[in-house]
């Protein structure tokens, strides 16, 4: 939320001059968030690791994760990437047709990873796995949760920024707008590349 | 944008209500009095609950209030004082001093700024609705699992406390993020990082260790919601084979770096007082920003103290012991400088140095009783007795409260534009030194003596009660002290000489402006050449005491415009906790009406927010 | 906002070089699931189960590398100002060794091995 | 800009000296049967004295210290007329030596820290008495604490008898929330906890009854968790336990070692007969067992063998007085709010004093 706030939002009052570090406060400020929000998912990580065996009541990994669902969604969250800095690309160069058509497939994406996540819920749901069910589900689901809250955030995010550059609001010299929402992007994508492995490859390996 | 032709009334802010302008201002000036202003009535709430609590103790077997009220008045006492006293009262400074420090006409993200005012206001007041409700937080301030569970704490009482520290965490973050770039990006033309004021460097080390440890109780907090209102069991063992000790790891990984974010900002205070009253620079600038670096990075590898009794093992107790004593050195460091930095002086005994000097004689104090602790054998013996009650004390009262305290003397002529009274200064100074002491020191003995925390009574018969009655005395003591600060603050509102724009010989920047500062802080952009930007300016004109800044009428000075935005933002937040903690779940979706009214409200805000321009439409 | 003032837009990649980067990445994704596969079907011998005994090493490692890659030339901080780097990094740096200090801890703590005799 | 008087030299410390003062008067109040300082056993003695190196060395850094700071205010005042001091902005000399100087101090407290840590991880072999340790499962219940003995097979509580000399092995966990065991006498703290066990060990170097608490805050009562650890003469001890062993013993098989229970109910004294009736009538018995050996395990109540001599109820805390055990059995929620013991069928004084007499025949 934070992230989103800082869109739009530097007001040194003296841009007369270039900040200390000549460059924008609005970018220092989201890497710094993303700096913080490491503290996050490492602690959500954790947890999730220390209880994934904690399946005595209801199914286990083995009995609910599917790869190839997930696969699908970490294939489009890594290409959603590509995408979103191939769109900064075409903001910077002030090729509007190249910004809108990357952002737009990064927004489509984002859709369908979170899209993706609701049918895997639902999946599970089906197989008796509620959020309290075990605690192997409860660190699942708060983990994978966190993570899908902030991918819905970015994809809202990214789709405010989708209306301004069809409105043609984001010339190369606001091409930073889009700058900080990619690198918000960017983070959600490599924790999954975290989650990934960690939470369904070994968790569906082990023993 | 710089735009030279600016509508010349908006930088003098017309046609609003006063209540309107505080609501929706983004002035760091005004923010910071706002932060001020709220966390000291926090702080006199959580001060009356400690008196409450000495009265209670004053004697054995004892009965003023009940077990369960007892329970309450502690944890909210330190949760109070925590994070609605020492936090915001160091963040008022925070937001009046550093852009004045570091030569800026704002903080970055000025919205932001009052966001994080208002979140935090929104959550003080969340928690301490509890009291009127009966129903205070009663599992202590570290709210161990599983006693913080649904199960042995049934009530609403620990729901308040989850909820009200995630608000005031997202508080926090959110003035991390932004005073972290404030100070890295902000600073006037050649405040180079090491000519920073001492104080700056507290700040930015302290929005460190916010942004690196508040995730982690956040993380935490939210599992023990989900345990309470979602029928998760993280950490509840009976259920699911939940584990209460990982709360435990969770909490003091945030626990111990908020030890530091409340001292820190206290260092800083301290060091830029000691040098102006003894009218020499500080000794050892750098080593003492290292010092403090040192500390804050050690500060993440020593959480397992506050564990030494839950049975880790030997290996992990000699880690942890050693990696706490190494923490003694650079804190060693800092107070040998401070006295270095008076060694040769020329001491003016004004208020704020009586404070901080105050500070630097009470924190060697809780120092040492902190190596204590760090030797693990003998912290079995303190720990949980009143010992730690002394020690910690020691730290953040005699530490954090002398040095906010002398921080409040010191700056309030440039807040206030007033001097406060320097007779009733030195009356409160002595009340408080001497209530202090008569407070915790006993504490010290009678913990050792084998009195246990966070108990509402105990027998006679164990050799408690003399050192209790004095503890009470002095609290008593301690409340005339603050009294006698609030009738000085009064008086000085009223009756107070008006304060020059430099009355102490101030060496770093926001003593060349006038006092108070206008809205626009600078009307000429300093430039700075070297640390202690001022001394450096008064000594290149030959002078001791600079000129009379004059009132400038602001005109073409471009800032940033007010917002409702913030409010409006910080409202959802609490509503979306508030349905959390009303209707925990409806038909297992876990947020009722009331929590997604409270998103969309928060959405809407920050949609209209991120859309609404940051400088006044006319500007464009 | 003025961000033309601002000198922060240093040399960016090119789209072809983004272009790359996704295919290794994609090639990574790939040997990821590849190697689960191999691993988890691994009889006793052979190289999938010489695979299977160092499965988490080498996944962790390959995800490292991912994170590396975007980190590094989507999110610009080759390219970018070194404090962006050393603000993520040490973040990252802190995030890690505490959490899986906290991790072994935790772990151990739950037994009793020091009680145990060893350490007579 | 008004510049108040100075304080004379003399009186500024005199603040300081008179709290130092008022804390050494009220501390003529002792005995201090709780104290760490007066260890009576070899694992409080091995933290003491590593603790009292900390506090010597404390004290003389502290003197040091606090001694330089008043020196620097009483030589360097200045007045606000006098010229600038001269401007020294560091020195790297000094600043080394006053970081090797505590450095080098820490070592001296750590060495004899991790020796310590090291020294009471483990429950020794033998006791100093010879024999094997005492193996003793210590359980916190809010808010009391059951003491187990599994090689003797009885059970008690919120009275541990442990013999001198014998090393005291305690295995401990929770049956709710964390409490913390602490007798500071003989050992540190050391939490309980639902889901684990944690260890602690002592050897009892004195006999005598030493009070103990808990440490780790454990809800409403937690400060009314007390108990008493009695170190017996390895005699003593013998007698104790065969006393637990004949008691438990006749409860099951009737064979008459029991003044109260060798007689039949009818022959009984009237108001003991009655208080035995009135202990199942009035469910005491659903929460509380009155035989060491063989309890239901989890019980809610603590157990009552040997009540009747008991020196506390009421978890340490109240004298084991007939008024006291009255006034707990018919108003325990005033007693002791929150408490498990509640919703029973009223009692009567008269009830109660035969329940009290019977309890007293526990011996």
């Amino acid at each position: 939320m934070t992230a989103a706030v800082l869109d739009h939002d530097s007001a040194d009052a003296h841009e007369e001059h270039p900040t200390s570090l000549r460059i924008d406060s609005r970018k220092l400020a989201i890497w710094t968030f993303i700096g913080s929000e490491c503290l996050f998912f490492a602690a959500l990580i954790t947890t999730f690791v220390i209880y994934r065996n904690s399946h005595a009541t209801g199914p286990g990994p083995k009995d609910v994760f599917e790869v190839p669902l997930v696969t699908a969604g970490t294939a489009v969250l890594l290409f959603s990437s590509f995408f979103v800095v191939m769109a900064l690309n075409g903001a910077q160069e002030g090729n509007r047709k190249k910004l809108l058509l990357w952002l737009s497939l990064t927004v489509l994406c984002g859709c369908f990873f979170v899209g993706m996540q609701v049918y895997e819920f639902t999946g599970f749901m089906h197989k008796g796995m509620g959020y309290s069910t075990n605690l192997f589900a409860t660190s699942f689901f708060t983990l994978t949760g966190f993570h899908g809250t902030h991918v819905a955030i970015g994809t809202l995010w990214l789709g405010t920024l989708l209306k301004d550059a069809y409105k043609g609001r984001i010339p190369p010299n606001k091409a930073l707008n889009l700058e900080i929402a990619a690198l918000y992007w960017h983070f959600v994508d490599v924790v999954w590349i975290i989650i990934f492995p960690v939470v369904y490859l070994m968790s569906l390996f082990a023993k | 944008m710089a735009t030279a032709a600016l509508d010349p009334a908006h930088a003098t802010s017309p046609k609003r209500s006063v209540l309107v302008d505080w609501l929706t201002t983004v002035d760091h000036k005004k923010i910071g009095i706002l932060y001020g202003a709220s966390a000291f009535i926090f702080f006199l709430i959580g001060g009356l609950e400690a008196e409450v609590i000495r009265l209670q103790l004053m004697k054995p077997d004892t009965h003023l209030v009940s077990p369960e009220f007892y329970n309450q008045l502690f944890t909210m006492h330190g949760t109070t004082m925590i994070f609605l006293a020492v936090m915001p009262i160091s963040a008022m400074f925070f937001n009046f001093f550093v852009p004045l420090l570091i030569g800026a006409r704002d903080v970055a993200f000025p919205r932001l700024n009052a966001m994080s005012f208002w979140v935090f206001l929104l959550g003080g007041l969340f928690i301490n609705a509890s009291l009127l409700m009966n129903a205070a937080p009663n599992g202590g301030w570290f709210g161990y699992a599983p006693l913080s569970s649904r199960q042995y704490s049934p009530g609403v009482n620990m729901d308040f406390w989850a909820l009200g520290l995630q608000i005031l965490g997202i508080a926090s973050l959110a003035a991390g993020v932004n005073f972290f770039t404030t100070i890295l990006n902000m600073r006037a033309p050649g405040m180079t990082l090491m000519r920073m004021p001492m104080f700056v460097w507290s700040v930015l080390v302290t929005q460190v260790l916010v942004l690196l440890s508040f995730p982690v109780i956040t993380i935490a907090l939210v599992m023990l919601t989900a345990d309470r209102n979602f029928h998760a069991s993280f950490f509840s063992y009976n259920v699911a084979g939940g584990d209460p000790m990982l709360w435990q790891h969770l909490f003091w990984v945030f626990g111990h770096p908020e030890v530091y974010i409340l001292i820190m900002p206290a260092f800083g205070i301290v060091s830029e007082i000691l040098p102006v009253f003894s009218r020499k620079p500080l000794f050892g600038y750098s080593a003492m920003v290292f010092s403090m670096a040192f500390i804050a990075f050690l500060g993440f590898g020593v959480w397992s103290h506050h564990m030494f009794a839950t049975g880790m093992g030997p290996l992990a107790d000699s880690f942890f012991s050693l990696m706490t004593m190494l923490i003694a050195i650079p804190t060693g460091v800092k107070i040998f400088n401070w006295i270095g930095t008076l060694w040769g002086g020329s001491l003016q005994f004004k208020t704020p140095l009586y404070f901080a000097l105050g500070f630097i004689a009470m924190f060697i104090m809780g120092g040492l009783s902190g190596v204590m602790h760090a030797v693990a054998p003998a912290d079995l013996q303190q720990t949980d007795s009143y010992f730690v009650v002394a020690h910690f004390h020691y730290v953040l009262f005699g530490g954090s409260i002398f040095s906010l305290t002398a921080g409040a003397y010191y700056w309030w002529p440039k807040m206030f534009g007033r001097m406060l009274d320097e007779g009733l200064g030195k009356v409160h100074f002595w009340l408080m030194l001497i209530g202090f002491n008569l407070t915790f020191f006993p504490m010290h003995f009678v913990g050792l003596l084998g009195m246990p925390r966070r108990i509402y009574t105990y027998p006679s018969g164990l050799g408690f009660d003399g050192y209790n009655m004095a503890s009470t005395i002095g609290a008593l003591t301690l409340g005339v002290g603050f009294l006698v600060f609030i009738y000085n603050v009064i008086r000085t509102w009223r009756t107070g000489a008006h304060a020059p724009a430099d009355p102490w010989g101030g060496a770093t920047l926001e003593w060349a402006i006038p006092s108070p500062p206008q809205e626009w802080n600078f009307a000429v952009e300093p430039t700075v050449t070297e640390k202690d930007a001022l001394w450096a300016m008064k000594r290149a004109a030959g002078v001791k005491v600079l000129p009379e800044p004059p009132l400038v009428s602001g005109k073409g000075i471009h800032l940033p415009s007010p917002s409702w935005w913030p409010l409006f933002t910080s409202f959802g937040i609490l509503i979306f906790m508030v349905g959390i903690m009303v209707k925990g779940e409806t038909h297992g979706f876990p947020f009722g009406p009331i929590s997604v009214f409270g998103v969309l409200l928060t959405a809407f805000s920050i949609f209209k927010w991120s859309y609404q321009p940051v400088d006044h439409p006319t500007s464009h | 906002m003025s961000t033309q003032s601002v000198a922060h837009d240093q040399p960016h990649a090119s789209g072809g070089k983004y272009v790359q980067i996704a295919v290794i990445l994609f090639v990574l994704t790939a040997l990821e699931v590849a190697l689960f596969e191999v691993s988890h079907e691994a009889g006793p011998t052979g190289f999938g189960a010489l695979l299977a005994s160092h499965f988490v090493v080498i996944l962790l490692a390959l995800s490292a590398l991912k994170f590396w890659f975007v980190a590094m030339f989507y999110m610009h901080l080759k390219f970018d100002l070194k404090v962006l780097r050393y603000v993520f990094a040490s973040s990252l740096l802190i995030a890690v060794v505490v959490i899986s200090a906290l991790f072994v801890l935790f772990t151990y703590n739950r037994t009793l091995w020091w009680a145990t005799g060893v350490w007579k | 800009m008004r510049y108040l008087h100075v304080p004379r030299p003399w009186y500024r410390p005199v603040g300081l000296l008179g709290a130092l003062a008022a804390v050494l008067v009220a501390g003529c109040s002792g005995p201090y049967p709780q104290s760490t300082l007066e260890p009576r056993g070899d694992f409080a003695a091995m933290v003491d004295s590593v603790f009292m190196t900390t506090v010597y060395l404390a004290a003389v850094v502290f003197v040091l210290v606090e001694g330089a700071l008043l020196f620097v205010l009483f030589k360097f005042r200045g007045k606000p007329s006098d010229a600038d001091p001269k401007q020294i902005h560091g020195s790297t000399v000094v600043e080394i030596i006053w970081t090797i100087i505590p450095a080098v101090v820490l070592a001296v407290v750590a060495v004899p820290t991790v020796r310590t840590i090291f020294a009471t991880a483990a429950v020794p072999a033998t006791s100093p008495d010879g024999q094997p340790p005492l193996k003793v499962e210590v359980v916190g219940h809010q808010w009391f604490w059951e003491f187990r003995y599994p090689d003797l097979g009885i059970t008690t509580a919120n009275e541990l008898h442990v013999p001198i000399h014998r090393t005291v092995d305690l295995r401990m966990k929770s049956a709710d929330v964390i409490h913390a065991f602490w007798v500071p006498q003989f050992a540190g703290k050391r939490d309980v906890f639902p889901n684990r066990e944690t260890r602690l060990w002592f050897t009892a170097a004195v006999t005598g009854e030493f009070p103990g608490a808990c440490a780790e805050f454990c809800g409403t009562e937690h400060a009314r968790m007390d108990f008493y650890l009695m170190v017996d003469s390895a005699a003593a001890f013998t007698a104790w336990v065969d006393r637990r062993h004949a008691d438990s013993t006749m409860m099951y098989t009737g064979a008459p070692k029991h003044a109260a229970d060798s007689v039949p109910l009818a022959s009984m004294d009237p108001k003991v007969a009655r208080g035995k009736q009135l202990f199942t009538t009035k469910t005491c018995v659903v929460c509380h067992s009155l035989s060491a050996m063989n309890p239901f395990k989890d019980q809610i109540g603590p157990n009552l063998s040997g009540i009747g001599t008991r020196k506390m109820i009421g978890a340490g805390w109240l004298p084991n007085t007939d008024e006291n055990l009255r006034e707990w059995i018919e108003h325990t929620q005033k007693v002791k709010p929150d408490v498990l013991m509640k919703g029973l069928p009223p009692i009567s004084d008269d009830e109660a004093a035969a329940l009290i007499a019977y309890l007293r025949t526990m011996r």
